[in-house]
């Protein structure tokens, strides 16, 4: 539960910085060293926890080993985050430290969803994460397309939130209690409308937060317009965060119930993979692709949401911690690039190579190829929604999709490897120092440590 | 979770003379407007129809863009004015939560004062340059 | 010995590594011995572990060594384990063996490459790969080599990415190999919903219950074979095959003709009991193994290209093994992918080493002549030529025909199917001799420059030539017929506990009596020789311009069943390649597997005006999202 | 008073502020239809709260209206920007960004 606190505290620290420090490089360092300590309470919170379930707050909110683990790979994810983009955050515009501390105040919203109790505190926590990433969408206040990203993503941010509301309300008007744990109770017998229409409104709104079509269309746009040094963020951790959310609240709630919402949730599985890779071949932009491919990934997260069981809980693990770092090592890349397009990524492989082993290292893992970690992560999803009874159908589905992602992630290897060209590919006044180097080393061999020993973040 | 006990536990009955005195300022004041328009002289003249401001003149049109500084300021009484909410329930609970509820509150103060020192620093109510 | 299994892939692991990291800082000669060494080694350790094996109880030889384990969920769990057994100390002695002889090769062909170091540590990954797909306990190890190999296929196909039809071609092969792992991958989804497991041991132990024929082991069997016909290149996804030799010699010696394509015989075998209750999908894999031998030798008939046509020869070789699978003879397949892997890495190798002697060129009509200019190389190439043509003693004589009597006894229409594959036979027989008559006999019909320029290869590119010369004369006597005399036929005996259920539940119609075997394999030998002096009397003085004008001369020479043979069998065979490849492979195959790409782009095209940019629309799109799912939640369950 | 009648008006308020976000174009006038469905959220939290006995829901009512206000003060500094960029509130003048 500190790393709520400590999230937040740090986050008005680093918001105060901007007022009483005048040096950039003093308020990069506070922010660096900020998630650094965020990483040591994360760490100290999992070697605290039992396997028992302990409730915070009057019940609010309620962690055990499980959240802890998840806290901890998403605050080591942070970390990296903090380490690999600090640079380029600084310059998207002049207020930097307010940067940071956004960040920080979005990750109190993250930790608080990894461990709600209440659907209260989903409320809060949904809105806690969204609030500053509408900010930071349209940090870049020179830019139209930043602006737009931002307004974009505020409307219809703002819209789901009634549907969010609405269903939380009609959830407690069928069950009287606004506990997750409580109203387990809901499957015996017929459910009533109201219970049926707030699962619905529920899914619709934390589905739009998790970009699963037909509600994502925000997600490209919001991607693509936003400064690149925030969409790792908002496509990484923000993510998971929303994924746990979802699948605490189904695991835990409407269980009972899973024959009546099961069906959306396979629909909503198939439409998000079909739109979410087919989109992403046309792309020529590799940041839009990359936004059309994180809603393919999110097609494939959604699958724990329809298992609810102990694999899918590891596999949400293992899956968010390998889509989290293949995510930051490709937009670390792709940051430093001078054009976004994948000619711009012609003959990376001879000038810059470390870079464009990462991002090929990256790369295979969200294609989901063995050795790497989103093997894993993928092959977890489809065997537990597989052991909870999913129609085999959907699993060749899946399979046949993520074979198509390998050609629009493979046109990026191949522009790096096997095309060549005369100019730099990369940014000329980009920072491409040991430091950053060795940052996305660690990050890369991380991911294939991922492939190799999964265990890892599983048993921890 | 706090619990507002008069929210819950009163009758409707409870709420009588309040709604009686409503009526009655309600009555009243409607009674005094009624009676001016039908006591009162009228007499329409052009200066008459003509808004009243402080005796100037007044010029163009009201629906004017205005400085972004009224935007600012007006949204940030907004924000703090609304937090103002959450004393509502501590009012009402004062005595039972005691000391600790105090301690609470003073924390969301302290909170609340950082945000405001973060606005003076940052010169969000200077209105000068 | 068998504990130190793990010692076998984490040599070539270790070797990628140092390759790898060190490719720009060590000098040319560590850089091409250190990855050899490490092959090397290996492969001392396979075969320490193969007289383990060998010295064992045969029943008690087969040993799963845990690693550590991947992951361990509920009930479930996989293990990073490999097995030792007969199998796969089998392929551990192929894979590393003519690994590392194809290593010391590519030290002297890739001398003058700018990317040798990088070369080098791609191919210890692809040897890494390859070995744990052999090594691997449970279809998830399996599947990880698998695509590994894929992968590093990829990579190695496109090292010289200068020209860009390489990187097409490589594209291609790595698309291909992917809708084949997609089968895989959905077998093993469909093994775990049924078993639970992963683990070939537990998996075969429980596949008792299924039954036989039923639309379980029909699907498993089915998807697994999809995966087969990619990797080894099978009717309809074998065209990426002879667009890979766009990759380096050595590489197409070692990858696509020795050890990776044959990674689909592999598997297959080593799910032979899920087959044998498969008698369908078995006959599927029958037919189509006939039509890839029959169509890829045909279009080999007519290439020009030197490892074009060995390339089209390896799509052949591999549909006979995959006809030996069909009818049940996995001694024979394995026998085959032995043999073959001798004989053709030989033929790849020396390949390379004519393309060496004559500066990158590859088409045959600007060689010939050869022989006396590259005595090594040809003397070696024949040998390879008359054991892949089926002459014995030489070992493509055994393997061949061990197929040939399975299919000749296999059920009523074996003996249709048996005359299929001579003719197939008499093809294989055909096109190797006409290459090596163009390339080696005759006048030099290159540049002057060239044949200025030809000289024999360097000793490192010979000795290995020699060493697999030597293997393609001997390596039949692993596998003689009993009828003999020499004994028991040793592979079959060496797999017995591997495919013991399997031949049990083969049931040989009509068992054939020593005569008539010996009688086949003359027959086979006849056929052979045929197709040997067909070629002769057609190619013997090859001349690339006047091709009429040399038919002609044979005439004058009395030889009177020249201008039959040529209306007869040549020219249908030359108009069926030419069919073939026009039609079939070039329409058919790739038109599809472009349709699908084109389908694909199509339908991004329009999904991608959904996105119209306006958040009105947006919001719209979001709400007729909700009423469709209200709808369907309410209305439809 | 049964509790379907705060039901029905309260999703009958929610239709309309629905309606009236995707009918309009202009963002402000969406940014107060969007606050009328979170109202009659509130209406529906308040009469549940009173039909449970149980005023943790109008505790949340609350949390919604200062969740509210800071998301309306976010949205409002957004379309102020837009407004400076493009001189217009209207959200279909912006879209740069689409395939």
């Amino acid at each position: 539960m500190n790393i709520i606190i400590a999230s937040a505290l740090l986050g008005v620290v680093l918001m105060l910085s901007g007022v009483f420090l005048n040096h950039a490089k003093g308020k990069r360092t506070l922010a660096i060293f900020a998630s650094i300590i965020l990483m040591v309470v994360a760490v100290v919170d999992v070697m605290q926890n039992t396997n028992n379930t302990i409730l915070h707050f009057n019940g609010l909110m309620a962690t055990n080993s499980f959240t802890a683990k998840l806290n901890a790979v998403i605050a080591f994810c942070s970390m990296l985050y903090i380490f690999l983009f600090s640079n380029e955050i600084s310059k998207v515009g002049l207020n930097d430290a307010e940067y940071f501390a956004l960040i920080f105040f979005a990750l109190t919203g993250v930790f608080i969803l990894t461990s709600y109790q209440n659907m209260f505190m989903l409320f809060l926590g949904i809105e806690i994460l969204s609030i500053p990433q509408y900010i930071l969408a349209g940090s870049d206040k020179r830019n139209v397309k930043s602006n737009e990203a931002s307004l974009k993503y505020f409307l219809m941010g703002a819209f789901s939130t009634g549907f969010l509301l609405m269903g939380i309300t009609l959830i407690y008007g069928a069950t009287g209690t606004f506990d997750v744990s409580k109203m387990a109770l809901m499957g015996s017998g017929e459910p009533s409308t109201i219970a049926l229409l707030g699962i619905l409104f529920l899914i619709v709104a934390l589905g739009f937060k998790a970009s699963a079509a037909p509600f994502h269309v925000w997600t490209p746009d919001v991607y693509d317009g936003s400064p690149t040094a925030f969409t790792p963020f908002m496509a990484s951790i923000a993510k998971v965060a929303i994924f746990a959310a979802f699948i605490h609240l189904f695991h835990a709630s409407f269980a009972g119930l899973a024959g009546r919402w099961h069906i959306i949730i396979i629909a909503i599985i198939v439409l998000t993979l079909l739109i979410g890779n087919v989109t992403a071949v046309y792309q020529q932009s590799v940041k839009r692709m990359l936004a059309y491919s994180s809603i393919a990934q999110a097609g494939f997260l959604l699958f724990a949401v329809y298992s609810l069981n102990e694999i899918s809980q590891k596999g949400i693990l293992l899956y968010g911690a390998s889509y989290m770092l293949a995510t930051m090592s490709i937009f670390a890349v792709l940051i430093k690039m001078k054009d976004y397009t994948f000619d711009g990524f012609n003959g990376l492989a001879k000038k810059q190579p470390v870079l464009a082993f990462a991002a090929a290292i990256a790369l295979f893992s969200l294609a989901g190829i063995p050795l790497t970690g989103g093997f894993f992560g993928k092959y977890y999803m489809l065997n537990g929604a597989m052991q909870n009874g999913m129609p085999i159908w959907v699993l060749i589905f899946a399979v046949l999709m993520a074979a198509i992602s390998v050609y629009y992630y493979f046109k990026v290897i191949q522009a790096m490897y096997f095309k060549t060209s005369i100019q730099d590919a990369t940014e000329p006044d980009a920072v491409i120092d040991v430091p950053f180097k060795v940052m996305l080393i660690i990050n890369t061999a991380l991911l294939i440590l991922l492939g190799i020993y999964p265990t890892i973040v599983t048993i921890f | 979770m706090i619990f507002l006990d008069i929210a819950v536990n009163s009758k409707p009955m409870d709420w009588f003379p309040i709604l009686l005195q409503l009526g009655i300022a309600v009555a009243f004041a409607a009674v005094m407007i009624g009676a001016t328009q039908l006591l009162g002289p009228k007499r329409k003249t052009s200066d008459k129809l003509v808004n009243f401001e402080s005796g100037i003149e007044n010029v163009g049109n009201a629906r004017q863009p205005m400085a972004i500084k009224y935007f600012l300021v007006a949204i940030l009484f907004v924000l703090f004015d609304v937090e103002v909410i959450f004393f509502y329930p501590y009012a009402v609970n004062f005595r039972s939560l005691g000391w600790d509820g105090f301690l609470e509150v003073l924390l969301f103060i302290t909170l609340f004062l950082v945000g405001f020192v973060y606005i003076i620093k940052k010169g969000a109510l200077q209105w000068e340059e | 010995m068998s504990q130190y299994i793990y010692l076998v892939p984490l040599f070539p692991l270790i070797g990628f590594l140092i390759a790898g990291l060190g490719r720009n800082v060590l000098g040319k000669t560590l850089l091409g011995w250190i990855p050899s060494m490490a092959v090397l080694a290996s492969f001392v350790v396979s075969l320490l572990i193969f007289r383990d094996v060998q010295h064992m109880d045969p029943e008690h030889a087969s040993v799963v060594v845990q690693i550590y384990n991947f992951f361990h969920v509920g009930n479930f769990s996989v293990n990073f384990s490999f097995q030792v057994d007969q199998l796969s100390t089998l392929f551990l002695l192929i894979i590393t063996g003519i690994g590392f002889l194809i290593h010391v090769y590519s030290i002297g062909y890739m001398s003058h490459d700018e990317g040798f170091g990088k070369y080098f540590a791609y191919l210890n990954l692809f040897v890494f790969n390859m070995l744990l797909l052999v090594l691997g306990s449970n279809y998830i190890i399996m599947f990880i080599g698998w695509e590994g190999v894929g992968l590093c296929s990829y990579l190695l196909i496109g090292f010289w990415y200068k020209k860009k039809e390489y990187c097409n071609a490589a594209k291609k092969a790595f698309i291909m190999n992917r809708i084949g792992d997609l089968g895989f991958l959905i077998a093993v989804f469909l093994i775990i919903s049924r078993f639970g497991t992963t683990e070939f041991s537990e998996v075969f132990r429980s596949q008792a219950g299924i039954v036989a024929n039923g639309p379980f082991i029909l699907a498993v069997t089915l998807c697994l074979f999809i995966g087969a016909t990619g990797k080894s290149a099978q009717l309809p996804l074998f065209t990426w095959l002879p667009d890979a030799m766009a990759g380096p010699t050595p590489v197409s010696a070692l990858i696509h003709a020795a050890t990776m394509v044959t990674a689909g015989v592999y598997m297959i075998v080593r799910s032979n009991i899920l087959f044998t209750i498969a008698p369908v999908t078995q006959h599927i894999i029958l037919m189509v193994g006939l039509a890839t031998a029959l169509i890829a030798a045909t279009i080999a008939t007519r290439q020009n290209d030197i490892k074009k046509v060995l390339a089209y020869s390896t799509v052949s070789q591999l549909g006979f093994m995959f006809m030996a699978i069909g009818v049940g003879a996995y001694t024979a397949a394995v026998f085959h992918v032995i043999t073959h892997a001798f004989f053709k890495a030989l033929l790849f190798l020396g390949s390379g080493s004519v393309i060496h002697g004559m500066s990158g060129e590859q088409d045959i009509r600007m060689m010939g002549g050869l022989k006396d200019k590259m005595k090594t190389t040809y003397y070696t190439f024949l040998i390879g030529c008359i054991a892949i043509a089926g002459i014995p003693p030489l070992s493509g004589f055994f393997s061949k025909d061990e197929i040939m009597m399975h299919l000749f006894t296999n059920g009523a229409y074996g003996k249709v199917f048996w005359a299929l594959g001579m003719i197939a036979a008499f093809m294989t027989a055909f096109y190797m001799f006409r290459l090596l008559f163009i390339t080696f006999f005759g006048k030099f019909r290159g540049t002057h420059e060239q044949e200025h320029h030809v000289h024999e290869s360097p000793a490192l590119m010979t000795m290995p030539l020699i060493v697999l010369a030597i293997l393609s004369i001997g390596g039949g006597l692993i596998g003689v017929p009993e009828v003999f005399g020499l004994g028991e036929h040793w592979l079959k005996e060496w797999l017995e506990p591997i495919l013991l259920k399997s031949e049990l539940a083969h049931i040989y119609i009509n068992e054939l009596s020593h005569r008539g075997e010996l009688l086949l394999m003359a027959i086979a030998v006849i056929i052979a020789f045929l197709g040997i002096i067909l070629a002769w009397s057609v190619y013997k003085n090859y001349d690339a311009k006047k091709q009429n004008k040399g038919i002609a001369k044979f005439l004058e020479d009395k030889w009177l069943f020249d201008e039959a043979y040529d209306n007869a069998i040549v020219k249908p065979t030359f108009a069926a390649a030419n069919v073939l490849k026009t039609n079939v492979e070039e329409q058919v195959i790739d038109g599809a597997v472009n349709g699908v790409g084109k389908l694909l782009h199509a339908a991004s095209n329009r999904l991608r005006y959904l996105q119209s940019g306006m958040v009105g629309f947006y919001l719209f799109i979001m709400v007729a999202g909700i009423i469709a799912l209200a709808i369907l939640l309410f209305f439809i369950h | 008073m049964p509790i379907q009648y705060y039901l029905y008006l309260s999703l009958a308020l929610f239709c309309t502020g629905i309606i009236g976000a995707l009918m309009r174009r202009n963002a402000i006038v969406i940014l107060m239809c969007i606050e009328l469905m979170l109202n009659a959220v509130n209406l529906l939290l308040v009469a549940f709260s009173n039909h449970f006995n149980d005023a943790s829901a109008q505790i949340f009512v609350f949390f919604i209206m200062v969740v509210a206000a800071a998301e309306v003060s976010i949205g409002l500094a957004i379309i102020v920007l837009m407004y400076r960029r493009v001189h217009s509130i209207d959200i279909n003048i912006l879209n740069r960004l689409k395939n």
